[in-house]
């Protein structure tokens, strides 16, 4: 019973990382949101499955986890070449 | 080790081009990946043709991949509805391979050849798997990769609009597939198999129920668009005139026509057997498109500058000759159908070989700037002839017996099917307006500058004059094909899958 | 076998012109006439057997069952036949010192194109059924569109695009539809003494489908579907005779004959009177034709208007379904050609000789081309019906046959055309020779045209009239059709 | 029809609507990359239907376990066939990408109408 | 239970997916459309999909999102205002036609019904058969590559073309433009995404291999693998930039991944129909047919593992190495 209010709670905060990540309004908050709501991803997984008593797929979260990682790595090097890129065309 | 290749033939079909185009990557020197691609297609079509004279034999070859019987595994089957298509393909492969040689290597640099071959390949592959295929499923999985095969082939056209062509062709091409995977879920949720046959035994008990008639609607609308049916059509006039010309040739030939096979097919096993109202719906679905689509595509053909863009139009028209005699749900029309995606195969495939050879003299292929073209290259203009009387459907060649036997089959429709006749014998004369433009200019016109004999280099004439001989040899002798398609409209009538 | 040699020899004679001409003009020449004369051999040496009531035969091939391509020579093709193959000879003859005299461009096309339209002509003749026929009817259409759009300009290809739409349009939008109709009531398309749709159809759907095939076979130029005639008259002169004389509206007119009766079959047609619109559509046409003609100013408008009402001279013969009638028609096609290619060739040879081309500047030509005005006159007087012409012969029996059938409206009509032929014909033949040349013209002074030129025209004026007096033979070939009528 | 019966198929209603929301994508919206991301939702939807019916109420995902001989367990085809399915997305996706890259090199723009203008 | 969960998720995936069409920074749109695969997965996950779940995640979440960045940083940001008649008209026939579907879609089986069609015809075999035919329990491996094993085969090689055809389409065998050389390349100067970055590369290869092999017994399996396998080098070339990347993996380890992978799988099955089998028939590869298909479905699941990998990675250097000038028309 505890772990479906741990999942209820968990849908709760993704809720609100959606309304972030909806209504932003800057970027930053968007790309934070949509980290928090991964986050919030491999938190869901792990507790779905302790409910449905599979906890071999624990492994699961284990990879959503890694390409979370990944995913925000390549928001900021999108960043960081775009930043780049606008800072040359300002020297020129 | 002991083996007989010959039971495996169905699968070898299908194996010989998919594994071959892997290894075709690797080939970087640029004669090798032509020749090993032109190889592998002649060994494709001879294997097809192995298969059809069995089949016209009587023999259903089947095979079960895996080991596994059906329907657990995926089954493969080849009968008389598919063996002429596979020939048709597998040929078309072969002819454009070959007869395009130069005009592939003015066109693509050699450093992309292996690339490009191995997507010749692939889209041989695609299209013989969803031929043989007889599992609804996998024909999904085989489509994409003909499509797959066919954006990659068709983006390799110089001009930049080829990348506008294709990217359309890409939207609306994953569209139709997806429409098609829709509709194979909702009749796998009605009887939970994906075998064709299966199902059709399945089918009927659920046929009544809203999920089936949806996946009736989602399959037909997804393969209309593939097919390229009136007004799914938007797509393939660009991508074929703005398509490398060996492409053109090739998927002109047959592209469209796998999809208007799987139509057919699923339909006719599926949903006419369980389901009495379906065929009138099925026949009000593509009846009147079929008509318009001809009467349509034959007028925008007629006052269509580009000369593949006039003769990609005309293959929407021509669509729509192969539904209409679909649409009449009779074995008459069910065979003219049949053969007229072979005998348009052989028109169009001339007609376009003729294109590419007229592409190695002359940059543009506006009609009005290949003037005089006749005195320069003969031999070129002698195909467009014969490919261009094929298409109008004159006696003696190929289109004309696909016509007549359409004409036979409407007729037996009574007073309906005479405003139909009507409607084929305008677009017949639309048919003789685009072609005699294109001859016009090609013998009559006076060339602006002077024009010396220069034709297209020996193996695409030799290639495109035997594609032009060929709808003379099927004109005048018809029986095989015929035959086939007599068949092959008997078993779809049966219902059997 | 001879009837495959017989379409052998003219389509190989084709790409030998082409590539004779490669080579010379002159081996060209020669191979052309060397094909035309082998041609009319090939034919000629059929007649003897044709005469006799035999039937050679031929099957190519079959498409779809019971789609066939088949030959069978009967007395009708093989008049058709013999006149295109010996009026060939002739008219290349005439080509020659034309062709050479107005040093034309393209000459190795223009010989081609002939060898293979007339390819198509024998194929129309020696068809043994409806598809076979159609199919080398628009095979004819197609090979003289080059010889229509022969010089090129812009004038000339627009007329030419007339004449190919209207042929091409009429032959797919009708003609294609009588004849699957025609499949799909009978079943079959041969050729069949008596005809093969008696029993399956009747009424009114009858007048129906023989109106398809009168307006469908666009070459015989029934009105309204004349226009592509005149259109024609932008090609050169030996095109013109073939179109008129040898083999085009020849085709058409031989296409009606052979459908009324070897399709629909005369007793049949005879007992359906909603068939009976034909004649007065051809009486039409003839009148008006006639009359239109009358108002001509240029000699080559005015023949294709003469044209005209002569075809329609053959197709109300055959729309009078009687026997003496239905060889008239027969008669009238060879008696047509004889003088109607002289008649071509006269004002071939008057351009050549002096770029004239109206009536108006005839004045007193026949004394600077006195060989050729003379066959001029012969051909005129043949058009009106005079004896001792080829006209008169054909005329008679048409008449004869009206009576026969008491048929006053075609009697009405034929008297009517005479006096409108002599209306246009004779003032030209006494301006010719009793005129007076204008001063301008005077100072053009020419004489006659090639000598090729002229043999050519000789030769046809002297055949109409001889035919006049040897018409024997053809009678009794075609005596064979009309056996057995009432 | 009970409640759980109508919000069993809240699976089916969410697969028509986010077809439609990605179809309105593809059609309606004019940039290429827009239109790939649509179609995108467009396959997600198909993947959602196809999934939606492979749960068995009381069942678990189709790894037998060796300790439950009367377990229940959800069917493994329909996951099959989306497993096919995904891994097809992507490549179109990939190839749809490439070509909106060179559309962009040649063009300068991804925009539709602006690509409409510009031949 | 599985109900709650799928209406709480699948409403937030409605919202999300009408908050990606709305927007028009397409950057947002991007990092939305990684919230609606993860979402996507989870439902899969709740929907005892796990094998999907993980394929969604590391291939829709993971390697999508970095070619979609990838693709935006050569072309446009923001989308241009467009006509509105067109996607109002739109709206509303696409609005009927939901209706319509949603109607239609009343006969469907309830969710979970264990009476449904779908689950007493042919699963049920699988289900029983698996353990005694093959030997390992994760039934949706069995069925991708034994039972359906050619469909896989024809997956494999989409995957192939699309590798082809984006080397193609975007001509980078042999890097004919400008390099992308910009000096810094990469986040190697960030001092917390090396630290973090550059320790879980290894850890995720190992977890990569990890998929791969125990596919059998857990979710996983070559493609999965091969996606993991892929994320790992990007992660790499994330930190140490493109040029580090390429000299770790060349362009042409990665396509002998591909042409390496998708040939192994055929040559098994070719193996196998050699051996007196049809395609792909592996119980007569060993004496004991149990063991023949463990042997052939590791074979080509490394194969598939190969592929994918060589796919996904060659498709992102073909982005990612891309200078954002090449290419370009003049006249642009």
């Amino acid at each position: 019973m505890i772990l479906v209010g741990v999942a209820v709670a968990i849908l709760t905060t993704m809720v609100l990382a959606v309304i972030r990540a909806v209504s932003g309004p800057s970027i930053y908050d968007r790309v934070l949101a949509a980290n928090m709501f991964g986050t919030k991803t491999v938190l869901l997984l792990a507790v779905v499955s302790f409910i449905f008593g599979r906890t071999d797929f624990l492994d699961l979260a284990l990879a959503y986890a890694l390409i979370n990682l990944v995913g925000v790595l390549a928001v900021l090097g999108f960043f960081e070449s775009r930043l780049k890129a606008e800072r040359g065309r300002v020297d020129e | 080790m002991s083996m007989d290749l010959s039971l495996h033939l169905p699968i070898l079909q299908v194996i010989v081009p998919l594994l071959a185009a892997p290894l075709v990557v690797l080939l970087q020197p640029r004669n090798l990946a032509w020749a090993a691609t032109v190889a592998v297609c002649l060994l494709a079509f001879a294997i097809a043709l192995q298969m059809a004279s069995r089949v016209l034999l009587g023999d259903i070859l089947y095979y079960e991949v895996g080991g596994w019987r059906a329907p657990f595994g995926i089954a493969l089957q080849v009968d008389a509805v598919n063996a002429l298509l596979l020939v048709v393909v597998s040929g078309a492969a072969s002819l454009a391979a070959l007869g395009c040689r130069e005009s592939l290597f003015a066109q693509i640099e050699p450093r992309r050849h292996p690339l490009f071959f191995a997507a010749w390949l692939l889209l041989l592959a695609g299209l013989s798997g969803m031929l043989v295929s007889a599992d609804a499923f996998n024909i999904f999985v085989f489509m994409e990769i003909s499509s797959l095969a066919s954006y990659i082939l068709i983006a390799g056209g110089p001009d930049r609009r080829a990348l506008l062509a294709v990217f359309k062709y890409l939207v609306m091409g994953t569209i139709g597939a997806t429409f098609y995977l829709i509709g194979v879920g909702l009749i796998y949720m009605m009887t939970g198999t994906l075998n064709l046959a299966d199902m059709a035994r399945l089918v009927p008990e659920v046929a009544d129920q809203r999920p089936v008639l949806l996946a009736a609607g989602f399959i037909t609308v997804g393969l209309a668009l593939k097919a390229a049916l009136f007004p799914m059509h938007v797509w393939l006039a660009n991508a074929y005139m703005h398509a490398p010309h060996a492409v053109s040739v090739f998927l002109a030939a047959c592209g469209t026509k796998v999809a208007v096979y799987v139509l057919l097919r699923i339909d006719f096993s599926l949903f006419q057997a369980g389901n009495l109202d379906h065929s009138i719906r099925f026949a009000l679905f593509l009846m009147p498109l079929a008509l318009l689509g001809i009467l349509v595509c034959s007028a925008v053909a007629m006052f269509e500058g580009q000369l593949k863009r006039m003769l990609a139009f005309s293959s929407v028209a021509q669509i729509g000759y192969i539904l209409l005699g679909a649409s009449l749900l009779s074995e008459a029309g069910l065979t003219s159908s049949l053969l007229h995606m072979f005998n348009h195969a052989l028109a169009k495939s001339a007609l376009f070989l003729a294109a590419a050879c007229l592409s190695m003299r002359f940059m543009d292929l506006r009609i009005d700037s290949l003037a005089g073209a006749a005195r320069q290259m003969p031999v070129t203009s002698a195909v467009f002839v014969l490919g261009g009387l094929s298409l109008i459907g004159v006696p003696g060649t190929a289109g004309f017996v696909s016509k007549w036997v359409l004409i036979t089959a409407l007729l037996e429709q009574g007073e309906q099917g005479m405003v139909m006749v009507a409607i084929v014998l305008v677009s017949s004369l639309m048919a003789v307006a685009y072609v005699w433009r294109t001859l016009e200019v090609l013998y009559f016109k006076e060339p602006a500058g002077e024009l010396k004999f220069a034709e297209a280099p020996p193996l695409m004439l030799v290639i495109a004059g035997s594609a032009a001989l060929l709808n003379l040899v099927f004109g005048l002798m018809p029986a095989v094909p015929l035959a086939l398609s007599q068949q092959a409209a008997q078993v779809l009538i049966g219902g059997a899958p | 076998m001879v009837i495959a040699l017989c379409l052998l020899v003219p389509l190989c004679g084709a790409p030998l012109i082409v590539a004779a001409g490669q080579v010379s003009a002159n081996l060209r020449e020669t191979v052309t006439l060397v094909t035309a004369s082998a041609l009319a051999f090939l034919v000629w040496s059929l007649l003897p057997e044709v005469m006799d009531g035999g039937r050679p035969e031929l099957f190519a091939f079959s498409l779809i069952e019971p789609l066939e391509i088949a030959f069978s020579v009967e007395p009708l093709g093989m008049m058709f036949a013999a006149l295109a193959s010996g009026l060939w000879i002739v008219n290349s003859i005439y080509s020659i010192g034309y062709m050479r005299g107005n040093q034309e461009k393209n000459q190795t096309r223009f010989y081609a194109c002939f060898a293979l339209s007339l390819f198509a002509a024998i194929g129309i003749a020696f068809a043994g059924n409806l598809l076979t026929l159609f199919l080398f009817y628009e095979m004819l259409t197609l090979s003289t569109y080059p010889l229509v759009s022969h010089k090129g300009d812009q004038d000339t290809v627009s007329s030419a695009r007339i004449y190919l739409g209207v042929l091409l349009t009429t032959s797919i939008g009708l003609f294609l539809p009588a004849i699957i109709w025609t499949y799909h009531v009978a079943g079959t398309l041969d050729f069949a003494m008596g005809g093969v749709l008696a029993g399956h159809l009747d009424g009114p759907a009858v007048g129906l489908l023989l109106g398809l095939f009168v307006f469908g076979v666009g070459k015989a130029a029934m009105m309204p579907v004349h226009r592509w005639l005149p259109a024609a008259m932008v090609a050169p002169t030996p095109v013109s005779a073939l179109l008129h004389a040898v083999a085009v509206v020849k085709a058409g007119v031989f296409t009606i004959t052979k459908v009324i009766v070897y399709i629909f079959g005369v007793e049949f047609l005879f007992s359906v009177p909603e068939s009976s619109w034909l004649l007065y559509a051809a009486s039409f046409t003839i009148i008006v034709a006639s009359l239109v003609a009358l108002r001509q100013t240029n000699i080559k408008r005015l023949l294709a208007y003469s044209t005209i009402a002569q075809l329609s001279y053959v197709i109300m013969a055959a729309a009078i379904l009687k026997p003496l009638a239905e060889i008239g028609a027969a008669v009238h096609m060879v008696a047509h050609a004889f003088g109607k290619i002289t008649l071509f060739f006269a004002a071939g040879a008057i351009y050549v000789a002096s770029k004239k081309t109206e009536l108006s500047q005839l004045a007193g030509i026949g004394y600077r081309m006195p060989w050729t005005m003379t066959a001029f006159t012969i051909g005129a007087l043949s058009m009106i019906g005079v004896p001792p012409t080829a006209g008169f012969v054909s005329k008679w029996f048409i008449l004869a046959g009206a009576f026969e059938a008491s048929n006053y409206v075609a009697i009405a009509t034929i008297i009517a055309s005479t006096v409108l032929n002599a209306a246009y014909f004779l003032p030209i033949v006494f301006s010719v020779w009793f005129g007076k040349e204008s001063a301008e013209l005077q100072q053009n002074d020419h004489g006659e045209a090639p000598f090729a030129a002229v043999l050519a025209l000789c030769i046809t004026g002297a055949l109409t009239i001889l035919f006049f007096l040897f018409n024997g033979p053809l009678i009794a070939l075609e005596r064979q059709v009309a056996a057995g009528l009432p | 029809m009970n409640l759980f019966e109508v919000l069993g198929h809240y699976n089916y209603w969410v697969f028509s609507i986010l077809l439609m929301v990605g179809m309105y994508a593809v059609i309606a919206r004019g940039n290429l990359i827009k239109k790939l991301v649509g179609l995108s939702i467009f396959q997600s939807a198909v993947f959602l239907m196809y999934i939606s019916m492979d749960k068995v109420e009381g069942g678990t995902a189709p790894i037998l376990q060796s300790g439950n001989p009367g377990q229940l367990y959800s069917n493994p085809l329909p996951q099959v066939l989306i497993l096919t399915a995904i891994v097809v997305g992507v490549a179109t996706l990939a190839l749809g990408l490439a070509i909106v890259v060179r559309i962009h090199e040649r063009y300068g723009t991804i925009e539709e109408q602006e690509l409409l203008n510009a031949d | 239970m599985t109900i709650i969960f799928s209406l709480f998720l699948l409403t937030l995936l409605v919202i999300i997916a009408i908050a990606i069409v709305h927007t028009r920074n397409l950057f947002v749109c991007i990092a939305l459309m990684s919230i609606f695969s993860l979402l996507m997965a989870v439902n899969f996950f709740t929907l005892d999909a796990a094998d999907v779940a993980l394929t969604e995640a590391a291939v829709g979440a993971g390697v999508t999102t970095v070619i979609f960045l990838t693709a935006l940083r050569l072309t446009a940001r923001r989308e241009k205002r467009e006509g509105t008649k067109a996607s109002l008209l739109s709206l509303c026939v696409l609005g009927i036609t939901m209706l319509l579907l949603i109607y239609a879609t009343i006969d469907n089986p309830t969710l979970g019904d264990p009476n449904a069609p779908v689950h007493v015809h042919v699963a049920p075999y699988y289900l029983e058969q698996t353990y005694e035919l093959m030997g390992f329990p994760n039934v949706v491996t069995a069925v991708l590559s034994s039972f359906r094993g050619y469909d896989t085969l024809g997956e494999v090689f989409v995957v192939f073309a699309a590798a082809i055809g984006v080397l193609f389409i975007l001509d980078a065998r042999k890097g004919t433009g400008p390099e992308y050389r910009p000096e810094q390349a990469g986040l190697k100067h960030h001092l917390i995404p090396k630290a973090v970055g550059g320790l879980l590369v290894p850890f995720v290869m190992l977890f990569g291999l990890y998929v791969q092999f125990h596919g059998e017994y857990g979710p996983g399996g070559g493609f999965q693998a091969g996606a993991i396998f892929a994320t790992a080098v990007i992660l790499f070339s994330l930190l140490e930039g493109e040029q580090a990347a390429l000299r770790a993996v060349p362009r042409s380890a990665q396509m002998a991944l591909v042409v390496g992978g998708a040939s192994l799988y055929g040559f098994v099955g070719v193996l196998c129909l050699l051996m007196g089998g049809t395609f792909l028939d592996y119980s007569v590869l060993m004496q004991d047919p149990v063991i023949g298909r463990q042997v052939g479905i590791v074979a080509i699941e490394a194969g598939v593992g190969m592929a994918v990998c060589g796919s996904l990675l060659s498709i992102y250097h073909a982005f990612a190495a891309r200078h954002p000038m090449e290419g370009r028309d003049e006249s642009v």
